[in-house]
């Protein structure tokens, strides 16, 4: 690799105007050699404004630089000369999202991923967002008590939406994975006893109670109360937060 | 008859008492095996042991993962009846089976007296 | 009874080294053992007192290799020579397929071969099986000692081979007839399950 | 995919089963005189082998001491280490005794590997078809293969 960047290094010595820039800009960026690869392809941009690739190639050297400002500057011109450039599309979204303009960014991985449908991670990306934007609409709209004391997990042992907090710290990943077993045990035991379907399981410890549901077969509901909150008040919540989960797991569902 | 088993015979005497209460066993925790029990036919004495330890381990999983330390109280409610667990001393377990409308309240502090006399 | 898999096309037989104590059971699995290569043989298993008798049984399964397309694995087993261990020799016999009966060569040692041949003979018998159904070969075990202290293979086959099943010499500590008695033993064995109906 | 390998069809459902419910991390199910009729886990078949002799050892021993001080019934070990237990049991069908050996960690116990124990016990009961007689056809030179195995396993090819 050394050798062909060395070649390519003397040809734009000698031709500044080679378009031999665009290459030589990726070989030293995949060496890890980004000052390099950034004086390169600003040179190369420069002389070259309208090459879409190199910009878009640009903006990923620049967002590795840490340079954001830069960056989102030098793909929306890409994309204003050539909407369809998904390297650009996927840099705006990234850009968007760690911004938390979740809308935003939702718009140009849709873009993306009309460009490239098989793109892996353009949908990974988009259907993460996508989660996180849904997640937040229903947190809203089922934890009118405030967040962090509610949550919904997939079968797979996955927080779906809402979340848990204990001391400042989220464990709805933690918990999500142990609510597989909790639940396959429920199943297992309910009928193994003759009790018919499990309906719901609460616990209570020295630090407050724990509600466990299946507002659906494929989803698992659990809903935390501190100390001082009674088991029956959290009951008569998880209820109603059941119902909402319920709705909300069979719209998302895709047909 | 040990002393032990005695009091364990005398512990399951009362909770069976409780209206709405089916059957009580202790049981060892770690391995989820009888240790005495007083049920009425029908039910797999070994079955309410064996799921009820691993039920109440797998919730402690969630409970300490919660942050909320090892569960004093385990209930699952389902359509046809009640399945409790507590913890007990030197590593037992009480589980008790009740009918469906099972007042838990009362449940409760029935065997927290019990319990605590033990 | 060996144990065919007709779907994997897989066969198991157990054969197991049967003899007096001290007449070279062990020192035969363990030659087995030393020549088998790694990725052919599973651990040696072996359960021996403070005094290296064996105790319970020692144990060695080997993969032979592809025969008539079979897949073919062999578990050999020893027992415990001693007398009073008759009941460890039952349970390791119950379902073998094929026997090496370990003698000594040693003229002192000519009542304990015999003792054990007929203990042999009875234990099958209390499993239901008739001793001379079941494949079986004699090895005549340290051979290599001076000749004024062991019987000649001639001698030994004349008092122990009644069945005139085939009889190999053997230095089972530097090898010699281990080979061939395993050699002898599987062939009887598979030669029986092609003719008989696996269990 | 059950992970379950075994050697008589009619057994891998029903270890398939058990291993599944039980959380049982190796499983094997024997002959009284140690051969292997369906295993799970163990990832050698020349390991399962030694376990199973072994198993069958210790229920045959068990077996006959049981005997000895004037007790019947089938033998039904468990024994719990720190980490790992193990359980080994004997147990009869139309098809004869057999013996199942099961290696259980954390997430399991003694009392749910007993309890689907007795559930394998019934299952194997009700779908092992009597003993089948099928004759394996063995090439006729079957010997010079054998020998070529045999040899080659010695180094003396």
């Amino acid at each position: 690799m050394n050798d062909r960047i060395r070649i390519l290094a003397d040809e734009l010595a000698n031709n500044p105007v080679s378009l031999c820039f665009v290459e030589l800009g990726a070989l030293l960026r995949k060496i890890g050699d980004l000052t390099g690869a950034e004086r390169v392809l600003a040179g190369g941009v420069a002389r070259h404004p309208g090459h879409v690739e190199a910009r878009s190639l640009y903006g990923e050297v620049l967002l590795d630089r840490g340079k954001l400002r830069d960056a989102f500057r030098e793909w929306s011109e890409v994309v204003e000369t050539e909407p369809r450039d998904v390297g650009a599309r996927k840099g705006l979204g990234y850009l968007f999202y760690k911004g938390g303009q979740l809308d935003e960014a939702l718009e140009h991985l849709e873009m993306a991923l009309s460009i490239a449908p098989m793109d892996q991670q353009v949908r990974q990306a988009y259907s993460r967002i996508r989660k996180e934007l849904e997640s937040e609409e229903t947190a809203a709209s089922a934890a009118p008590r405030g967040a962090g004391d509610m949550m919904l997990a997939d079968s797979r042992g996955r927080p779906l939406t809402g979340g848990l907090v204990t001391d400042g710290r989220d464990v709805s990943e933690e918990v999500a994975a142990y609510l597989v077993g909790v639940s396959d045990e429920a199943a297992r035991s309910a009928r193994m006893l003759k009790l018919g379907n499990w309906i719901w399981i609460t616990t209570e410890s020295g630090n407050g109670c724990l509600h466990i549901s299946k507002p659906t077969d494929d989803s698992t509901l659990v809903l935390m109360g501190g100390p001082g909150v009674r088991p029956a008040e959290v009951e008569m919540r998880a209820e109603s937060a059941a119902k909402t989960a319920k709705d909300w797991m069979d719209d998302s569902r895709v047909d | 008859m040990t002393a032990v088993s005695i009091n364990f015979d005398r512990l399951l005497g009362r909770v069976t008492g409780i209206r709405g209460v089916v059957g009580a066993v202790v049981l060892d925790a770690e391995d989820g095996l009888v240790i005495a029990e007083s049920i009425l036919g029908g039910i797999r004495v070994n079955a309410v042991a064996a799921l009820a330890a691993s039920m109440y381990r797998r919730v402690s999983h969630t409970t300490k993962a919660a942050g909320h330390g090892p569960p004093d109280f385990v209930q699952l409610q389902a359509e046809n009846g009640v399945l409790i667990a507590l913890p007990g001393s030197c590593g037992t377990i009480l589980a008790v089976i009740g009918e469906l409308d099972l007042n838990i309240g009362l449940v409760k502090i029935e065997l927290n007296k019990i319990l605590v006399r033990q | 009874m060996s144990l065919v898999n007709f779907t994997n096309k897989e066969i198991t037989c157990k054969i197991v080294y049967y003899g007096p104590g001290r007449s070279g059971k062990t020192t035969n699995l363990l030659y087995v053992h030393s020549q088998v290569p790694t990725d052919r043989k599973g651990k040696m298993v072996s359960l021996a007192t403070t005094t290296e008798r064996t105790l319970f049984f020692d144990f060695l399964p080997i993969e032979l290799g592809t025969i008539s397309g079979f897949s073919t694995r062999f578990q050999l087993y020893t027992v415990p020579g001693q007398i009073y261990y008759n009941a460890t020799r039952k349970l390791v016999l119950n379902g073998a397929d094929g026997i090496v009966f370990v003698a000594d060569s040693q003229a002192r040692q000519l009542d304990e071969n015999l003792e054990s041949m007929r203990n042999l003979q009875e234990n099958l018998l209390a499993e239901g099986v008739d001793i001379r159904t079941l494949p079986m070969v004699i090895q005549y075990n340290k051979q290599d000692l001076p000749s004024d202290l062991i019987l000649s293979k001639e001698e030994l086959d004349e008092t122990l081979n009644f069945r005139e099943v085939p009889s190999f010499k053997a230095n089972a500590i530097a090898g010699e007839g281990v080979f061939e008695s395993l050699k002898g033993v599987s062939e009887l064995v598979l030669r029986r399950l092609g003719e008989e109906a696996p269990g | 995919m059950t992970g379950v390998r075994a050697v008589e069809q009619w057994a891998e459902a029903p270890l398939a089963n058990f291993v599944r419910e039980s959380g049982a991390r190796l499983s094997l199910l024997t002959t009284t005189s140690g051969q292997v009729v369906a295993q799970y886990g163990f990832t050698r078949s020349i390991d399962v082998m030694a376990a199973a002799a072994l198993g069958a050892g210790v229920v045959a021993s068990t077996s006959l001491m049981t005997q000895m001080i004037g007790e019947v019934g089938y033998v039904k070990i468990n024994n719990r280490g720190p980490g790992q237990g193990i359980f080994l049991a004997e147990f009869d069908t139309p098809r004869g005794k057999y013996v199942i050996l099961a290696v259980y960690g954390s997430g399991s116990s003694a009392g749910l590997v007993q309890l689907f124990f007795e559930d394998l016990v019934e299952e194997i009961t009700s779908s092992c078809p009597a003993p089948e007689t099928r004759r394996v056809i063995l090439a006729e030179d079957f010997e010079r293969e054998l020998n070529d195995n045999l040899a080659a396993l010695f180094g003396r090819k």
